[in-house]
């Protein structure tokens, strides 16, 4: 039983269904699954509800789907470098949840976990707070915050093997390896793909366990969003 | 003569420790970099998922896969590590970063932050400025004293807080406040040429002076 | 003709599928990985961290850093990755294993699991088993039908329990039981010279006889 | 300001005090902090709370601090291997808590990563629920169980650069990384110790900012429990 699908389309074939919970690795524009998504957007699937810690940047990433307005809800924890983003939010054609980067994590990562519920100090005394179980602990006080699952979770990885055991590179890893582990199905576009075995086991960030699906994204171009240089030194 | 920019920054970076852990937000946090003092290690942490954050690239050495929350470019450090974004929120949830230098548009005297939305404007999202205020042991912030003829440093707040009482010291152009949330607010510094008197003018929120400010 | 503990063990290998992830109990339960059928792959999972464990290693390649749960040294596969406890159980917790083939003392007809302590003996712990029955889709438990002459698949069970309604196949020496949280225990297979009757002598617990069963 | 320290008793020094909470790495006799637990053996510290997995095998491991009765308390999720340990708990020498292994890793995990409680579904029904809160979620029951942090955790790592940043090697890594996040100080054994930056960032398991002390142990022989092999093939 092979995981490897020839092509983004092919990976996704038989999952996708109208109002379904899509979860998507990626911060701004780096580490973001854009062959799965466009994918996503080729397959006419609608009324989604799109968990990500952003939208990236107009015409790509996600945005692609709000372009076609086959999202209906975000669960992020920013947007503000979307524009198309913006334009639907303010007219009230899409709704967003917004949680605390960290919460956004945790939620994902207990959903992937198994823990249904836990306790975080994070957006205590705010708006966040609001309609949440409030509780102290050692004089403090903290929210309860719910586990977070998906239908699909979305992945971009730097190397996989035929096992589906995953390396990410640099930050390009951020919310990947804990989508891959909160999703019913998870699939993932890899820019390296080897043989089971090939990848020292010590290395491996996500287990082949939390991978159904790869494809193989070999000449994919990775935007940048803000291109910062420093000048060389004279010699 | 407020304090500059750098002037701001430079003071931020006299709340560094050798050895500390900093996570620095965008904006006027970003400049403490440069004023780290030369023989003393700080490693600063970036949210999406890197420790041991090193400069902007050098041109051409540019790779999309290295960016920091702010998403600009950066580069590695020897000391680096990266992790996922759930093992860096852990790391800053569990209190393990040392110090976060961030920026805010009104604090109260009670330590009460807000920086993350104002009503009426589109909501950009807080990112991870709630967690890092919860989570990080001391909060400073630094910000302008005032905006235009409002005030931002306030008995409370009146934009949606980003924590509540989780800023321990407070660096304006014109003032530095600790903030203990036993005993309040006290100014312990005036900018150069800055007097008591123009600080009670700006500021609404109630604080103390220290000792050796009376009667400047 | 009760089974042997190879016939129990190849009875509970029927239950893998390919693709599987599984975890496997100490006892008759290990020695279900002899029974894989030819061309499926399944990887066990060690809950101290590894999945794809291999055999026992060689004479001489023992490895100190290399053991399963039951504390003996192992071996690698191709498809192998490491991870720590809180991931494996964050693993195991979150449903993502298949199938748990673990032993028992006592079975009730609703799927409690009683395999961890004897009131009046050295408690020894639970180890990882609440955690594997308590997360783990499918657990199939595999043990004697009787003790001496005490039974062991009951109404209730009289031992402290490694989790409530968690069994979904019951496998002894003597048959098989499905059990349903909803419609409870059906018996569905006999060892080969075993009759109903000797089932219901031996068994404390209520079940139904599967149609194929009913008159032998 | 370095974290490296000549020997275990050295990287021990001012940090143990009669009545602490210790964490320790290690699953069985694999990957525990042998010279450190030597240390705090010699360092004669008392009434301490022992908080590991297990208590090793008898003259290895915490069990060397069950002999000179260092510990009041365990927190464990099974010590079947270990005689000293029966004995002294039978007489009631030895106070047992009893967590299931995985909550005994999220528990710990919770600690480091400021979670006071959150819910599992591990043991609910069973002597563990009692005296926990009870909540259903999705009409299954869960438990609520709490956050675990130490005074001090004591780590063994394969690997580690000047900076703190460690490698764990095969089940070695085990509680390894879990202990080092939720001790309010983390002091580590390594048997390889290099400059900071000759570990590539992406393979490191553990980030320095967890690591306060390190002591390079490289020649310590480890012990196997179980040694089990199966016969080469005929050629």
């Amino acid at each position: 039983m092979s995981k490897v699908y020839p092509t983004a389309a092919a990976a996704l074939e038989g999952l996708l269904k109208d109002g379904q919970i899509i979860l998507s690795g990626g911060f701004g524009n780096c580490g973001i699954p854009s062959d799965l998504i466009e994918a996503v957007r080729d397959s006419g699937v609608k009324n989604l509800t799109a968990v990500s810690n952003n939208a990236a940047l107009d015409g790509t990433g996600l945005s692609l789907l709000l372009e076609t307005r086959q999202i209906k809800k975000m669960i992020s924890s920013y947007v503000g470098d979307c524009r198309i983003f913006a334009e639907q939010y303010m007219k009230g054609e899409l709704e967003i949840e917004f949680n605390p980067q960290g919460t956004l994590a945790e939620r994902i990562r207990a959903g992937g976990a198994g823990i249904p519920a836990f306790f975080t100090k994070t957006g205590a005394g705010t708006l966040i707070a609001e309609g949440k179980e409030e509780r102290i602990f050692n004089g403090e006080a903290y929210i309860m915050e719910t586990g977070l699952v998906g239908d699909i979770a979305l992945v971009h990885a730097w190397k996989a093997d035929t096992e589906g055991n995953l390396v990410f590179r640099k930050t390009a890893r951020n919310f990947n390896p804990v989508m891959a582990t909160a999703g019913k199905v998870t699939v993932v576009e890899v820019e390296h793909l080897v043989e089971a075995g090939e990848i020292d086991p010590d290395h491996i960030h996500t287990p082949g366990i939390y991978v159904q699906r790869i494809v193989h994204v070999p000449d994919r171009v990775k935007l940048i969003e803000k291109r910062t240089t420093r000048p060389r030194p004279a010699k | 003569m407020a304090w500059t920019r750098d002037d701001m920054a430079r003071r931020a970076a006299k709340e560094l420790r050798d050895g500390y852990y900093v996570n620095l937000g965008i904006g006027i946090p970003t400049l403490v970099s440069n004023f780290i003092p030369p023989g003393m290690t700080v490693q600063l942490q970036s949210e999406n998922g890197m420790l041991g954050m090193g400069p902007f690239p050098y041109e051409g050495e540019e790779d999309a896969d290295l960016i920091n929350a702010g998403k600009q470019t950066i580069s590695e450090l020897p000391t680096t590590s990266y992790f996922s974004s759930a093992d860096s929120f852990a790391m800053i949830r569990g209190g393990h970063i040392n110090l976060s230098i961030l920026g805010g548009m009104q604090v109260s005297e009670t330590g009460d932050l807000a920086n993350w939305t104002v009503p009426g404007k589109m909501v950009k999202g807080m990112g991870g400025a709630m967690d890092l205020v919860a989570g990080v042991k001391r909060v400073v912030v630094v910000m302008e004293h005032n905006a235009k003829d409002e005030k931002k440093v306030m008995r409370e707040c009146s934009l949606p807080l980003t924590g509540k009482g989780v800023v321990s010291l407070l660096i304006t152009d014109l003032a530095v406040f600790e903030i203990d949330r036993q005993h309040g607010m006290t100014l312990i510094e005036l900018a150069t040429g800055v007097t008591l008197a123009e600080i009670a003018e700006k500021t609404d929120a109630r604080y103390k002076i220290a000792p050796g400010l009376a009667g400047r």
